[in-house]
């Protein structure tokens, strides 16, 4: 706790861009979301409210953008003036895309969100005071504040309703910042499970409440460094790299590369952990 | 020429005009303070209710997720650019006129950076557990986050403010010792003679004293413009377009002192009218004040079209969408707004037979800080409406009035702590006035003598 | 993950202290805080129950018919999510956003706590013991003519129950409704295929060739289509299946269409025998009667009647040409109209045009219980059963798993035939608009606390039984499962036959052993076959199969003309449903109103989709209050102006519009079957809910349409956000 | 002036020696710290004295769920009764007839928490008795002890350490074995948890590392 101390473990305190960094061992969490395969149905969504003790929050604080939904699905339309969705719509399910060199992490002035080794970046509730930062600077706006206090004096869960709280997940009260965290209770488990027999986290032993939903299994989550694991496997196969900030899909003349691996503001440079996987559209009809 | 003051004032007459004012001043002073400790009233009841029911009430949302607190806590912060101007910087450069008006100057400082310093409470969501951020050994064994710009600014504004304090304290020792020996028995004598420190006027405490005055003037400057260098990082620091400008350190210094000029523009005029100031802040000292706010308001003016045509020719689209939105969206009223009254009405200020023209000096200065304030605004709000992620894109966000209450009630609190200030403490240096008015004396003796040679 | 050594009910008893001592405060400036909390300890526990290890139980997920078998998580005695049961050949472990807000279904603050017997106009809560005497009070004397039976889909042990009671009056008035169901297609597949639901094998498609069938979002069986769907995209043979969509109102699925074909409202099957002139002029050898029924069909009168054009006509035709096997669905935006069973036929023609019968449209497995398949539900029954009652034949009516009040088309006049049954009786979840109408509310267990067995009507690659336990103990001590009401009832009428079990458990338990050697327990002692059924939660068969009998006909195949337009009443209403809210069962799920409809992104309230051409016309702007009216009343909603319908329709979401049920539900938009004309299918007598036909205007004032896309909509704004791709660029068979 | 120079360096000799102080100063020793909770009524005055000090019980005999799940848990009444039933000696004891008329109501007994977490923190029981009692060896009521004091010396038990945060990550930045015969090897993989590897001896076999520090090992 003393000053030096601090100058010591600064390195341990923060994690650097992940470029020339430790390389993560032995787990590095990340997702790859197939957008051909996901329809939209919003399960995912409810799955995650129903897993991470999310508030309800109601029509009209719903209307001033209060909402609390982890995980949003986003509806595109074509840009292109056409009079009828003739090639349907585009859905994104968009949540905390757990960043690399996280924008947020850096201006939070607590270290309440912090990256862990696992590269995981982690949100402490107890920690926030509140101030916001994080969201001003998260280019993806996906974290959410809790402008009301919801347990309490907004009483989202009424009488039985808070016996379907997840107990290892905290209810946040008001003030505090939260986002889409991997489900890092699951996470949590699934390490320790692994560790009481001596093994690390085989791919499988873990599913987010999002994986485990999605009825048309477009979400996968796993472990990046272990090359058995799916989510790896996805990612090679792309060729998209975690520490990179143009990928060999980008380097290819427009529209010639067989690849459909990407991600979101990869030029901001934040290295999210989430590769969507391009949405296909068949051209003969 | 105008002098800035009459050489001819008795220094007994300084004493008692400036000591006039801890005893009777008019009655508008009465009722200056009962509006603004109504509108304190106000913003305490908003708050207590925010604290207890959630930021909610304000109406913000995700992804506004700053409102008008961060705004006015900027344009606070920029408020107390003004009192060291005056003091400090004008100090080390020999500028005579300042010194009947440096005094409240620097009280203003010292009070819009204890108002600046709410707008951090007032803004965390959870500020019962500010202590989180204060860097000191503790139970928990975790250190607050160095990285983080905010973590700058609280420090930057805590050691402002300590400074400042400390500034302004020293600075009145000499005329605390006046009071005291003007002041019949009573608490006030005590509390005077406390503050004092026994005060002699010996030449060894004069020459210890002006060293210290210095040293403390030189240390403020660069802290000064520290301070709102990194509120300028708060914003220049983070990655959103809008706000991620290397131009801004500088941008918003200027910004400050604009908008410290302007409110000393205002204080000034009412001091006057409400102390019976007029023999020591003449017009000929407001001309140069407004001279100088004519300065400052083209360095900004220059700065803001600076940073426009940074982000309108470089090529970052995300930024320039913003500068395009601020122009012509939701917002666009009151960014008109504030470069019309950060640009044009300054230029007011130019003509001569303005300068002095109490009322219209007034309006404008007025309308100068009503810009500053906008433009505060027009740096958060928009980048929040209109960032990166076209999804998020303006939800509706419109300050509730308990948002609007607390910074409205911001203007009473700091009122309050300057009017009272200027009740209990003289608000008018009186020693520096009489150096000014020996000097002056000096001056057109030398003048006189000169002229005599001549002749 | 499953324990199977354990008895049931032991279980339950372990649970003594009930969901106690949950903590709520999560964020406070928490120290540690010695003794002032309760640790929760037993009396008496078994090895499995470990603090803070969470425990999983199988049972079926009861928010809709599909069946889809789910895994609830429980901690501490509470069950807290549901999974989907990865041995489901349904589900196969997953779940929709309904299905998991099936814990709020159960944990609702809302649900009806004791029976209630009307005195007056409030209610007064009673004892179960009065309340079955009330009920045998009433029967008593009354001919099986004078009861009626309203209740929802019911399959399994229920069902054998429910019949029973109503045989020991030898009451024949069983109306099982359902306000949306595929009721048209069933008797239009029983006449195509021989069987009212074989199995679409989405999966194995390379083309499919979708006529409304919301397949996706809330057709039948959407989760397990949705894993169907990621097959079927994934490929065959490392060729990407095709998805074509025709519609009036654009569907989830129709958002997920390669091709979104908008048709003119009811033009549907105008569209299918088109294909089928088409294709027979590109060389697919027709038969004579459809040569002939087609004949009329040629481009471009079809183009002209549906909108699509004769160009969009030949690249289908090509498609379905080049890419076989493909697969026609026909879903309820085709037999939504009083000419539904018509278009039906001839959009299963097509598929048999194609031959995919025997290849992508299958016989499905059923199972080998008779009395235990699903009884589904229609609208025709309603029909009958509201005619019943109008005539005031009705001395007792049985209202369960049914909202008629709020379901039944206004023009029906369904709550005041109601009054006219002499006692009423309702099981009920919540005081819903049915049950305010009640003489007598019987409050129902949820279903993570009843037993009770269900057969889905839908079955996917076998037959089987799924089992639905209790996940928890009762959290309401005076709620009764429908299975044990149904029970005692009948121990009111055969008291001799029934008395050998003593709850709905022993009977169930008793029945399913009665027939272990055909639910392949054969070598099993009892306890140990018993105990493994419930660990699995389904029971696979060796299903019966039947055959498909080959062929649709073309004969009597007649399809009107495109109504003219009316002049009056220009647009159609199309009732949209919502893959969460359905009929409005589910509406005071908070989450689920929470959560945004996939296409608008709406929540909490109701919409009217205005198509952006018509709104400027109409000068209808986002938000406006539109008054939708019809000739049975009308209905004002905001508009939103949506893409994806067809300039002379409008579309209204189901569900919403609740006067009662709860806080969640009561108070939140409007309810469209409020307005719809009573107008039938000619040949089922179902309800056509596309044929209403409405203005709109607008009400006056304006309101912030609360979404959750922002200002600039679904625009990406030149941004790499979400990207899509065509498909010739990508090499899928090569992903991983 | 000269006197203003001498008061400034003496000012700056005070503010290096007050930083150099800071710089290297050490919080307490949290570990071995002890605050005594407050003493707690329980229902029954469970006397851990006779039980885990007189009759050698092992804690885990009764507080069984401490090696398989986060909490260590509070027996289950049927477990008291299933050695009290034969115990004729104690039967008429006060404290045992108020566990038998429990027992009787089929009541679980309300007892008391006394080291009560706040609801944001996640702590592991098994990963901790894994660790230090299984892996390493060491005797059950230390490794208890670390946390839960000299709880054989107590008859209600009684919260006798700090449980802060501090004292938590006090005793995880202690360097603990990890070596094969008394650590947690991972498969070939040594845990560790800060960015930095921790030490290895001559071999390269890493035979110390430092507990998880990450905050959301025990943030929840």
């Amino acid at each position: 706790m003393s000053v030096s101390n601090l100058l010591e473990n600064w390195s341990e305190f923060r994690h650097l861009h992940p470029v020339d960094d430790v390389p993560h061992d032995p787990y590095k969490w990340a997702m790859s979301i197939d957008l051909d395969a996901c329809s939209g149905c919003n399960a995912c969504s409810v799955a995650c409210y129903a897993e991470n003790n999310l508030p309800v929050v109601g029509k009209e604080k719903y209307a001033h953008g209060q909402a609390m939904h982890w995980m949003r699905i986003e509806r595109y339309w074509d840009e292109d003036g056409r009079e009828f969705p003739d090639q349907g719509a585009q859905f994104l399910p968009m949540m905390c895309q757990q960043c690399e060199a996280a924008p947020c992490e850096t201006v939070c002035p607590v270290g309440a969100t912090n990256h862990t080794p696992d590269g995981i970046n982690s949100q402490i509730y107890n920690r926030c005071i509140g101030s916001r930062y994080c969201s001003a600077n998260c280019p993806f706006k996906v974290r959410y504040f809790n402008w009301y206090d919801y347990p309490t004096t907004d009483n989202v869960w009424p009488a039985e309703m808070n016996q379907q709280l997840n107990p290892d997940v905290t209810v946040r009260g008001k003030g505090v910042m939260e986002k889409c965290t991997f489900c890092i209770q699951r996470v949590t488990v699934a390490k320790n499970n692994a560790k009481n027999e001596g093994r690390i986290v085989h791919d499988g032993d873990v599913q987010t409440a999002c994986q485990q939903a999605c009825p048309t299994s477009a979400i996968s989550f796993g472990n990046l460094v272990d090359k058995e694991s799916k989510v790896y496997k996805q990612w090679k196969a792309q060729q998209v790299e975690l520490d990179k900030d143009a990928q060999a899909k980008d380097k290819n003349e427009e529209g010639r590369s067989e690849l459909r691996g990407y991600r979101i503001f990869e030029e901001l440079r934040p290295y999210p952990s989430v590769m969507y996987l391009e949405r296909v559209r068949e051209s003969a009809v | 020429m105008m002098k800035d003051i009459s050489e001819d004032i008795a220094w007994a007459k300084i004493n008692k005009d400036v000591l006039k004012s801890l005893e009777n001043p008019r009655k508008l002073y009465w009722v200056i303070l009962f509006i603004a400790i109504a509108m304190v009233g106000v913003a305490v009841g908003c708050e207590v209710y925010q604290y207890n029911i959630g930021m909610g009430v304000a109406n913000m949302d995700n992804p506004h997720m700053w409102g008008l607190y961060i705004a006015t806590f900027i344009f606070w912060i920029g408020m107390s650019h003004s009192g060291t101007l005056l003091s400090a910087i004008l100090h080390l450069m020999h500028a005579d006129w300042r010194k009947p008006i440096y005094r409240f100057a620097e009280a203003m400082t010292t009070f819009s950076l204890m108002t600046a310093g709410l707008f951090v409470a007032v803004h965390l969501g959870r500020v019962w557990q500010i202590y989180y951020a204060i860097p000191y050994p503790n139970g928990r064994m975790v250190w607050p986050n160095f990285q983080s710009p905010l973590l700058w600014d609280a420090m930057a504004i805590f050691t402002y403010l300590s400074s400042s304090i400390l500034f302004l304290y020293v600075g009145m020792i000499p005329d605390l010792a006046i009071v005291r020996d003007n002041m019949h028995s009573g608490w006030r004598k005590k509390l005077y003679s406390a503050l004092a420190l026994g005060w002699e006027g010996t030449d060894r405490q004069w020459r210890n004293f002006r060293v210290t005055y210095l040293t403390i003037a030189c240390f403020l400057i660069p802290l000064a413009v520290s301070v709102h260098s990194i509120v300028a990082s708060d914003f220049a620091m983070s990655q959103q377009p809008g706000w991620h400008i290397t131009s801004f350190p500088p941008y918003f210094v200027a910004g400050a002192l604009y908008s410290g000029c302007a409110a000393i523009i205002t204080l000034f005029i009412i001091l006057r009218y409400v102390f019976k100031f007029e023999e020591y802040m003449t017009l000929s000292i407001l001309k140069k004040i407004v001279r100088l706010t004519f300065a400052i308001a083209m360095v900004w003016t220059y700065l803001n079209l600076i940073e426009y045509a940074s982000v309108w020719y470089g090529h970052d689209q995300a930024s320039k969408d913003v500068l395009i939105q601020k122009a012509t969206g939701p917002y666009a009223p009151f960014w008109w707004m504030m470069n019309f009254c950060g640009s044009i009405v300054p230029l007011l200020m130019f003509f001569k037979r303005f300068q002095t023209n109490i009322p219209v000096m007034f309006a404008v200065s007025l309308l100068l800080n009503l810009g500053m304030w906008l433009e505060r605004w027009m740096i958060v709000a928009p980048t929040f409406s209109h960032g990166y992620y076209p999804w998020t894109w303006d939800h509706d966000q419109w300050p509730s009035l308990i948002q609007w209450g607390i910074v409205f009630g911001s203007f009473g609190w700091f009122t309050l702590l300057f009017m009272v200030f200027c009740k209990v403490f003289p608000s008018v240096s009186m020693y520096e006035v009489k150096e000014m008015v020996y000097h002056r004396k000096q001056a057109t003796k030398k003048l006189a003598t000169a002229g005599k040679g001549a002749h | 993950m499953m324990n199977s050594g354990f008895d049931r009910r032991d279980f339950l008893k372990v649970l003594g202290w009930g969901g106690a001592a949950v903590a709520l405060s999560g964020c406070g400036n928490g120290s540690v805080e010695d003794g002032k909390e309760t640790v929760v300890s037993y009396v008496e526990t078994n090895d499995y129950m470990i603090p803070s290890i969470s425990v999983y139980f199988n049972s079926t997920c009861a928010q809709c018919d599909a069946g889809c078998s789910i895994t609830g998580r429980l901690r501490e005695g509470r069950v807290l999510k549901l999974e989907g049961n990865p041995d489901s050949t349904i589900n196969r472990g997953k779940t929709c956003g309904l299905g998991q807000a099936g814990v709020q279904h159960h944990y609702n603050p809302d649900r009806v706590r004791e029976p209630l017997l009307r005195t007056g106009s409030s209610g007064e809560a009673i004892t179960w013991e009065k309340a079955y005497a009330l009920i045998a009070e009433k029967t008593k004397g009354v001919s099986g003519e004078e009861i009626a039976f309203l209740s929802g889909g019911v399959s399994g042990h229920l069902k054998v129950l429910l019949g029973n009671y109503l045989d020991s009056f030898g009451c024949k008035n069983h109306f099982a409704y359902e306000a949306i169901a595929p009721a048209v297609l069933r008797a239009a597949n029983k006449k195509s295929y021989g069987v009212e639901m074989p199995r679409f094998n989405i999966g194995k498609a390379k083309v499919v060739l979708s006529f409304g069938a919301d397949f996706l979002g809330s057709w039948v069986s959407p989760v397990h289509f949705s894993q169907q769907y990621a097959q079927f995209r994934k490929g065959v043979d490392g060729q990407r299946g095709v998805l074509i969509q025709v519609e009036s109102k654009m569907t989830l699925t129709g958002a997920n269409a390669d091709r979104w074909l908008v048709v003119r409202p009811g033009t549907e099957g105008i569209l299918a025998l088109g294909l089928i002139n088409a294709l027979g002029a590109h060389g697919v050898a027709l038969s004579g009667d459809v040569a002939a029924a087609v004949k009329g069909y040629d481009k471009a009168r079809v183009s002209k009647d549906t909108g699509v054009s004769a160009e969009q006509i030949d690249k289908i035709v090509a498609l379905l040409k080049a890419r076989t096997p493909s697969l026609v669905l026909a879903g309820s935006a085709a037999e939504g109209y009083a000419h539904g069973s018509q278009n039906a036929a001839a959009i299963n023609l097509l598929n048999q045009v194609l031959g995919n019968v025997g290849k992508t449209v299958e016989v499905a497995e059923v199972v080998p219980f008779p009395q235990m398949a699903p009884t589904t539900g229609n609208t025709a029954a309603l029909r009958k059963l509201n005619d019943g009652l109008a005539a005031g034949k009705y001395k007792v009516l049985f209202s369960y798993a049914a909202n008629p009040v709020f379901t039944a088309p206004g023009a029906m006049k369904f709550k005041d035939n109601m009054a006219k049954a002499g006692f009423k009786v309702v099981f009920a979840h919540y005081l819903d608009e049915t049950a305010l109408q009640a003489d007598l509310v019987l409050p129902l267990d949820s279903a993570l606390e009843d037993w009770n067995t269900q057969v889905p009507e839908y079955l996917a690659t076998c037959a089987q039984i799924n089992i639905q336990q209790p996940l928890m103990e009762k959290l309401h001590a005076n709620t009764r499962g429908m299975g044990d009401i149904l029970l005692a009832l009948l121990k009111q009428r055969r008291a001799e036959e029934y008395k050998g079990f003593e709850d709905y458990y022993a009977y169930l338990r008793g029945a399913m052993l009665k027939n272990k050697a055909a639910l392949g327990g054969g070598k099993l002692d009892d306890d140990t076959f018993w105990n493994e059924t419930l660990s699995k939660g389904i029971v696979k068969l060796e299903g019966r199969v039947g055959g498909l009998s080959g062929r649709a006909s073309a004969a009597g195949l007649t399809l009107p003309a495109p109504a003219a337009v009316d002049a009056q009443y220009p647009l159609q209403l199309i009732p949209s449903v919502n893959a969460s809210l359905r009929d409005g069962r589910h509406t005071n799920q908070p989450w689920l109103q929470e959560s945004p409809d996939p296409l608008t992104t709406i929540v909490w309230d109701s919409w009217v989709e205005i198509h952006p051409r018509k709104a400027a016309e109409l000068g209808i702007v986002e938000g406006d209050i539109v008054e939708v009216s019809g000739k049975n009343g009308s209905i004002k909603a905001q508009a939103y102006l949506f893409p994806g319908i067809h300039p002379d329709a409008v579309s209204i979401p189901l569900g919403r519009g609740h006067e009662a049920m709860g806080r969640y539900a009561k108070g939140y938009g409007v309810n469209p079957f409020q307005i719809l004309d009573p107008v039938f299918d000619k040949e089922t007598g179902e309800l056509a809910l596309h044929e209403t036909r409405v203005k709109i205007s607008k009400a006056g004032s304006r309101v912030i349409v609360v979404k959750d896309e922002g200002v600039v909509g679904g625009m990406q704004m030149g941004k790499k956000i979400a990207v899509r791709v065509s498909s010739d660029k990508v090499k899928l068979s090569e992903e991983v | 002036m000269h006197r203003f120079l001498r008061l400034s360096v003496l000012l700056m000799g005070l503010f290096a020696a007050a930083s150099t102080f800071a710089v290297d100063a050490q919080t307490p020793a949290l570990t071995t710290e002890d605050d005594l909770g407050p003493a707690i009524e329980q229902p029954i005055e469970f006397p851990h004295v006779r039980h885990a000090k007189d009759m050698q019980i092992n804690c885990m005999y009764c507080h069984t769920y401490a090696r398989r799940s986060a909490v260590a848990g509070i027996p289950p009444l049927q477990k008291c009764i299933g050695c009290h039933q034969y115990i004729e000696s104690v039967k008429d004891k006060p404290r045992i007839k108020t566990l038998f008329e429990y027992w009787d109501a089929k009541k679980a007994i309300p007892w008391k928490k006394v080291h009560d977490l706040p609801d944001f923190v996640r702590f592991n029981h098994e990963r901790h008795i894994k660790r230090f009692y299984f892996q390493q060896n060491r005797p059950v009521q230390e490794v208890c002890g670390y946390c839960h004091g000299d709880v054989k010396e107590m008859t209600v038990a009684r919260r006798s350490k700090l449980l802060s945060m501090g004292w938590c990550v006090s005793c995880h930045q202690k360097e603990h074995p990890v070596s094969a015969e008394g650590g947690t090897p991972v498969g070939n993989q040594v845990p560790w948890y800060s960015m930095k590897k921790p030490p290895a001896d001559a071999s390269g076999k890493v035979i110390k590392a430092k507990g998880p520090n990450d905050c959301s090992v025990c943030h929840k």
